[in-house]
């Protein structure tokens, strides 16, 4: 058994580097989700690499212990989309924020899911920028007064679910940095995902925007607030398991569970739906009307951008030897004589 | 039809004789629809198979298919074939074939007095004289007057030789610059197997198009052969070219061949990242062709991605390309500088056009030689290369690539429209010659730091994802040397930006003595850089056979320069730098040596004339003499 | 009666500069039907702005005698917001191609619709890059081929209106260049629309992908491959009008009428749903499988980014008197005597 | 509690005197989140309104909050004051103020030989010592000999102040800024009055967070009068400054202000499209709260979107303006040559910083000069200005604004972290004594062409939508002079690039003539640009008071230069050019002039200390006399 690789640890995957951080940040505790998880997945350390854009979020790489690239702003997806597209034995994972892939990388990202490239993009969405001392994002709030929205942000935000669904996102979950268990189950299933996994997780930055998602993440208030997506289960929820979600005609309606409606009139929840209409209107759940789902909401499998491109390449050297010397030499050559 | 299918306008008949040229420059024109492209391009093919020296030089309307019949429709390809060494595709056509009244009256202009001109006389009529914007016949009104003018119904004769083809009449009219190869061969005494053997390439599996081809083609060769529409016929002996095999070859092509010969003699696989643009989408297009080679192309969503991806791959050890034209180039510069600043290789070639913004798309320039030189922020220095002739493109990539992998930094290759789509014939090298690329990724932990560097290069170690022991990040803000750790302290900055700077100038030390045509020292030398390389030798050969004493040299490397060619400089009393933009490469070697050389410009979408710059070295002389 | 706008017609439309598409090209049809439609609309003409990128379709303003800025690839839609924000009283038409809209101008599209910025859109979609000359474009099929993709294009394409959905466009709509009436009607349509109305074209390029909407274009398979939107009307298709759209569950399914099914099972459209479901439903009737949807998928009133955008300076004008010596004084100045 | 509260090292006791300064420089160092920004930006306000004259220096670290008490997450603000007129914020600091051993460390290399340093003593345990990376108290491993230390328990003392203002601990905690505040006026004989006014607005609707830190503050002042802590007071007298009005300004507000004034001068809407980037994001900010101006702006999804806005914006006829930084100009250069072509006005602020790549954001450097002047494809001329001062952005931001709506083109504006953070007194001027910035829109369809000309200016006419009757359509392909109607002919493409270069030339026309300060011809010039302003002329007065002959000069158009600089330069024998980039201008001088102009580069990330420039002057002096 002497081939058998190592068992890693969480410790394997902590650099040298001082986690820089504000004391507080909620990246601290998807840092800690992703050195625990990545451990698990039986893969060799050094077959991971992670690639980031800039914002805090961006500084990621740094603190773990594998390859890293701190690249620049907005531009990971397509630089992961390269080193993938020529190393597809490696493990990528895109970590970036709401700035970095949806205001200036909005581009690389839908692109990037619509190709279906085999990457792990992970989203911290703190609704702010953060690195750059707290401007409003694509995902604050209509009306948040913010340093350059001193009369409120003028601009509707994104909703992130449905932009990557309307991109044609094959993978595509939700889940909060301080809900660790599930957190790290989201990232297990990410990984498992052939093609792009895109992860929005909700993060709370608590020197510009601080209690963002209290409303779902207070103890007291998670079980009215969050509706946990489990596969083939009807989607119920609230403390007492006594609310649930319905379809009524093209609209979704929150039901109380009791009077007169049962958990078969819920609807049950199927991430594995071929098309993404089921996700959709998962992505239309929005606070305070409804509750906001968590977990996966697509998981459809679909060939990889990597295997295809990969694949063209194999079937070209199979049908043609290549000899330079016939490229360079072209159709239709002469020789002058010496 | 009562049709005259030819008359001859050109004097007195006379029996056919046959005409030995030594050099002689075709021009083929037509509307976009009418395939001038390729009737040029089977010209060519056909004279360098014949052992010809020869030069192209296509030129495209804008529109996809402007409005048939219009001056902004009109298509053209220019060659020159001579029976010697040659460097340009000419200053002025001795022949134009005009398909019709536009095409005749665009190209008339350029055209040698007493130059011949073949119409196509099926479209000179009413309503394609306005079409072309003439309010008169140009044939009738001394347009045409001071050259020899020959008339044919290319037209009618291609759809009555190929009555029976089976094909529509649409389909008929389509060959009908087949017909008028054939005549230009008959013209020229050119065989046509060659074209032949095209025909039937092209078109396998529709053996109608196939025959109806090679058809219209031997109907326009034998109209001539029995018609007597030309007296005279003309021949070009083959050129004495050094001994060799040879192929012809446009910019893009020999470009796209560099990257993949860089890739087989490095080990690394090519990754092509790029987004289409004039002119440089060929090379994706082509690259796209060689995937048996092991190599991948990404056709990104913009100019950003395209290069990013390549970032991407390098970092992954492949040799990572982007290509594009001048405006993808300046989107690209933000991501060019993190390669700078992560030191990776990375090769970007700018396959210029006329700016500055969207510009004249299709025309050539050279104006983006301080685009690339600075176009980043902060201090970034990184290697450029101009290729000097179409062939020379492969030569040049394949060194940028070398570079690039050497002294690990994104290297700049500049070519242009004028480059990309002209052709000459190559003498090609045997695999065997090439040099060796290879690189070596680190693997040993015990040594390794990300930014430890070789110190004869200053390269600093490659070390790829995936190699046990040596995970490490990489990224855009300021590193420490040697840890690589992400570092603000004042000195270290300093300290890097001098290493990054250092790091480029050495790549002077490999660049061989400058080459000087000519005397080495004396009152005029003639310096050009890229594609303006034909013209200027061209020119530099004719001055001398008019008795001027004039020297020359060419740039390959405009960063680092070579290491002499400040001494070089410094033995002229003057220099001229003819450029196709407003002195670039003037201005930085002012800067450098402190040497008042004499910019000469050219903005004109246009390549130089030899003509042009012969006079300008004429002036030159003489105000040389005269102090 | 004399203030009255003089009644314009198509002519004062057209511009005198040569029209320099490919004969046969869809983009014809188009500029046709623009404008046809512009000078009923009430408006004077040097109040209409057409901006564009690069493309073969980019190059309408210039045929169009109103104002008109060609400007760089896939930067129209931030063109034309910094133009509406300072200048709403213009009426801002955006002309871009399936390249220039969603491949380099990708970001600017969705963010303008998330911010529904008040521009009309019409995204000319021919599935390929025309103007250099028949590259695949992100609409085109996957594995098509094109110069650029040999072996056929490994990329998944876009569904545009789906993108649209997902970025919280809230006038999104279909046409075909040919079907000049119904195009008309749309134009129309997303002229009355506050916000950003995105309208994708069908637009034949016959030089470098001719026929690629022949399947639902040509007399007589029109009918059994289109779906008329029509609100308040059941989804019904057919030459025979045998044949309606359902949903059954969360998944849409065609069913034949008549057989235990009538037009009371089909889903009634409505093209004003508030949330985006009903549309993105719409989006997601794909052939071969479905009939191809056109007309208006989402209509939804939302105030406009220019309004309020324009509103927060007004607001800010009535609280504040706006002298320049005091902002140039500041809070704290002092004299020094002379 | 039974620990000492302040312990004096500073040699024997002796009774309080006062001791008058002409001029000295006080650094506050302590972690990022200890508030230093504040104190300093106070301490700064106060000497203002006392008619010091006055220079800042913040120093921000990169992270938000780096981990409390490290190297990395000190922040420091800097402030000179003078009872003359002084230029820098100082070479060395005479005075740190260090609320953390980190912070101690970090900046004790800076301290002037014999400086005074105030420690808080609560931070001097084990604990911090080994976050600060420390193995020993350097209080007592002879790392503070040579400076006079003295010691204060702030942190407790501020919470023992605060035990009833019914705050927590960590909000008590947080007002220790400013004791120390209050200390450091007592040291340096400042009044309180302004700083309590300020704490009263800043929180307004916080009535205890204000009692506290106005607590806190006299708590400082007070402990310093009666515990005798300090054996010496200072005092700096008012500067002799020209008489007028003053406020005390940044380079960021400067420049914000600048462009709500040339927007009401010029009568038109001020358009701000910007993305957020360090360390431009204020000027955005900023902006932003001045809408009653009827100012709009747009936060836009990246720097390409925030360029084209303001492109669209200038189109309709506003005043179109962005900024940004490095990376993010690099972005807008594709678009800003669009804005060349359709010759539109537009404004482009460049807040340097250093590069290349990321880099070091938080860093100063002037390295984005020729990235402005070429960093676009094809040629494409555009003037560049540079700011001098913080309060001079003011007024070189107007000036851009004037000639972009005059000459129809855009500006680069230069400035960088250095003045965008750094402030210093401002004589601001009256409304009235402002230019005349008004345009005139064109509205007469009988004279109407897209690209006709002002015959002075060459600008084209100005004709936005909405005018009737002039409908016309621009772009970015090249245009026909007068028609503007797209054009690929070969003459008219040469003769637009001299239009659009002959243009941006014609600025040089209204440039002032250089004005040259001390001897106008000589050895030596030192000739700066930009942010090295103050520097240079400190150096230079203090060269001169050591008997040194030196003049010197700057400049703040540096394209097109002026028109006199050739004739100023050929009359000095040696030119001495400081800049914190690798000699950028210096290169553009010498092609320009072939001059051999002395570059003096500096990447450190950090402004130009004087005593550099004056050893440099002492070299060069020395050399040019051994000739
Ligand atoms: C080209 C470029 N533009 C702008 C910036 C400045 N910048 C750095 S991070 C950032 C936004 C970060 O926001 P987000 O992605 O949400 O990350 P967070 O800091 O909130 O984790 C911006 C605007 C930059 N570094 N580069
Ligand atoms: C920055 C930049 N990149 C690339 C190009 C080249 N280019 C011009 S148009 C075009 C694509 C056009 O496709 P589409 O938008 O679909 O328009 P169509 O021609 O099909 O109408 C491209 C890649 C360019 N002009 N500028
Ligand atoms: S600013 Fe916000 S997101 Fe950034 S490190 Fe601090 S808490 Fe985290
Ligand atoms: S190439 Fe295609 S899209 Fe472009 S003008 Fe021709 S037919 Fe139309
Ligand atoms: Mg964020
Ligand atoms: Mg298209």
């Amino acid at each position: 058994m002497a081939a058998e690789a190592p068992v890693l640890t969480k410790k394997d995957f902590q650099s040298d580097q001082e986690v820089r951080w504000c004391p507080g940040c909620g990246d601290y505790a998807i840092l800690s989700a992703v050195q625990t998880v990545l451990p698990e997945l039986g893969i060799p350390k050094e077959k991971f690499v992670i690639v980031s854009g800039i914002g805090c979020s961006s500084r990621f790489p740094y603190y773990m212990n594998t390859y890293g690239f701190h690249t620049i702003h907005g531009r990971a997806p397509a630089i992961a989309t390269g080193l993938k597209l020529t190393r597809p034995d490696l493990d990528v994972w895109v970590v970036t924020g709401d700035g970095d892939a949806m205001s200036i990388g909005g581009n690389h990202l839908i692109h990037t899911l619509r190709r279906n490239v085999g990457l792990k993009v992970l989203m911290f969405n703190n609704r702010i920028y953060g690195l750059t001392k707290g401007q409003y994002s694509p995902t604050s709030e209509l009306g948040k007064r913010t340093k350059s929205s001193p009369q409120g942000a003028p601009d509707y935000p994104f909703n992130p679910l449905a932009l990557a669904l309307g991109a044609g996102a094959t993978f595509v979950a939700r889940s909060v940095d301080i809900f660790q268990p599930h957190l790290r189950e989201v990232l297990r299933r990410a990984h498992q995902h052939e093609g792009t996994a895109y992860v929005e997780i909700y993060q709370n930055c608590n020197i510009f925007n601080d209690g963002a998602f209290t409303y779902m993440t207070e103890k007291d208030s998670r079980l009215e607030e969050v509706l946990y997506l489990e596969q083939g289960k009807p989607l119920v929820f609230g403390a007492e398991r006594n609310k649930g979600v319905r379809l009524a005609g093209t609209r979704l309606e929150v039901i109380e569970l009791g009077n007169g409606y049962s958990a078969d009139d819920c609807l049950v929840w199927d991430e594995h739906q071929k098309d993404p209409i089921f996700a959709f209107l998962m992505s239309q759940l929005l606070p305070p009307e409804f509750p906001t789902p968590l977990g996966i909401l697509r998981d459809v499998p679909l060939e990889s951008y990597d295997r295809r491109v990969v694949g063209q390449v194999a079937t070209a050297q199979a049908a043609k030897p290549a000899r330079l010397e016939d490229l360079i030499r072209g159709n239709e050559s002469w020789v002058v004589p010496g | 039809m009562s049709e005259p299918v030819a008359s001859i306008d050109a004097g007195e008949p006379r029996a056919v004789s046959v005409e030995k040229l030594d050099d002689v420059v075709i021009r083929f024109a037509g509307d976009s629809g009418d395939g001038m492209q390729l009737t040029g391009g089977q010209f060519t093919s056909t004279s360098a198979l014949m052992g010809n020296d020869l030069s192209t030089l296509p030129d495209f309307p804008a529109e996809i298919r402007a409005p048939a019949g219009t001056l902004p429709g009109v298509s053209s390809f220019q060659v020159r074939i001579a029976d010697y060494d040659i460097h340009t595709p000419g200053d002025a056509p001795d022949v134009l074939v005009a398909m019709n009244p536009a095409a005749l009256m665009k190209e008339l202009r350029d055209l040698k007095p007493n130059g011949v001109i073949i119409i196509n006389q099926d479209e000179f009529h009413d309503r394609a004289f306005k079409k072309a914007g003439l309010a008169t016949n140009p044939l009738e009104d001394g347009s045409v007057s001071g050259f020899r003018v020959f008339q044919a119904a290319i037209g009618s004769m291609t759809r009555r030789a190929l009555e029976d083809s089976g094909l529509d009449n649409k389909s008929q009219e389509r060959c009908k610059n087949m017909f008028a190869l054939g005549m230009a061969y008959w013209l020229f005494s050119r065989p046509l197997d060659a074209t032949v053997a095209w025909i039937e390439r092209r078109f396998a599996g529709k053996p109608l198009l196939a025959e109806a081809n090679t058809k219209a083609l031997k109907a326009g060769w034998n109209f001539c052969e029995i018609t007597d529409v030309f007296q005279v016929r003309y021949e070009v002996e083959r050129a004495q070219l050094p001994p060799g095999s040879y192929r012809n070859i446009n910019g893009n092509s020999a470009l796209a061949i560099g990257l993949v010969a860089a890739s087989r003699k490095s080990g690394l696989p090519l990754f092509l990242g790029a987004y289409p643009i004039t002119p440089a989408s060929g090379v994706l297009e082509e690259v796209a062709g060689y995937k048996h080679f092991g190599v991948t192309t990404f056709q990104a969503e913009d100019e950003i991605a395209a290069v990013c991806s390549a970032i991407g791959a390098s970092f992954g050890g492949a040799l990572g390309v982007t290509v594009s034209s001048g405006p993808g180039i300046a989107l690209k510069m933000e991501a060019i500088n993190l390669a700078v600043m992560v030191e990776l290789p990375l090769v970007v070639c700018d396959i210029q056009r006329s700016g500055p913004s969207t510009g004249m798309p299709t025309k050539t320039e050279q104006s983006d030689l301080l685009q690339v030189m600075f176009g980043r922020n902060g201090e970034s220095p990184v290697p450029v290369l101009a290729a000097a002739s179409p062939k020379d493109c492969f030569e040049t990539t394949l060194e940028a690539c070398r570079i690039a992998l050497k002294y690990r930094v994104p290297v700049m290759v500049l070519s242009d429209g004028y480059l990309a789509n002209g052709s000459e014939p190559w003498r090609f090298p045997r695999v065997e010659e090439l040099p060796d690329l290879s690189v070596e990724f680190h693997t040993d932990p015990a040594t390794f730091k990300p930014y430890l560097r070789d110190p004869e290069t200053l390269a600093r170690l490659w070390a790829i994802p995936g190699t046990p022991g040596l995970e490490h990040r990489i990224g855009g803000l300021e590193k420490a040397d040697g840890s690589g750790n992400i570092s603000y302290d004042p000195g270290n900055h300093e300290k890097m930006s001098a290493l990054r700077a250092a790091k480029v100038e050495r790549v002077a030390r490999e660049i061989p003595p400058l080459a000087v045509d000519g005397d080495p020292e004396g009152e005029l030398l003639v310096l050009g850089w890229g594609s303006t390389a034909g013209a200027i030798t061209g020119a530099v050969n004719l001055a001398r056979a008019a008795g001027l004493k004039v020297s020359r040299a060419h740039l390959r490397y405009l960063n680092p320069l070579p290491q002499d060619l400040g001494a070089v400089l410094s033995r002229f009393r003057q220099v001229l730098l003819p450029e196709m933009n407003l002195g670039q490469l003037a201005m930085l070697l002012r800067a450098r040596y402190l040497k008042d050389i004499t910019s000469y410009p050219k903005v004109t979408g246009k390549p130089f004339i030899r003509q042009e710059i012969v006079h300008k070295i004429r002036q030159m002389l003489e105000a040389g003499h005269g102090r």
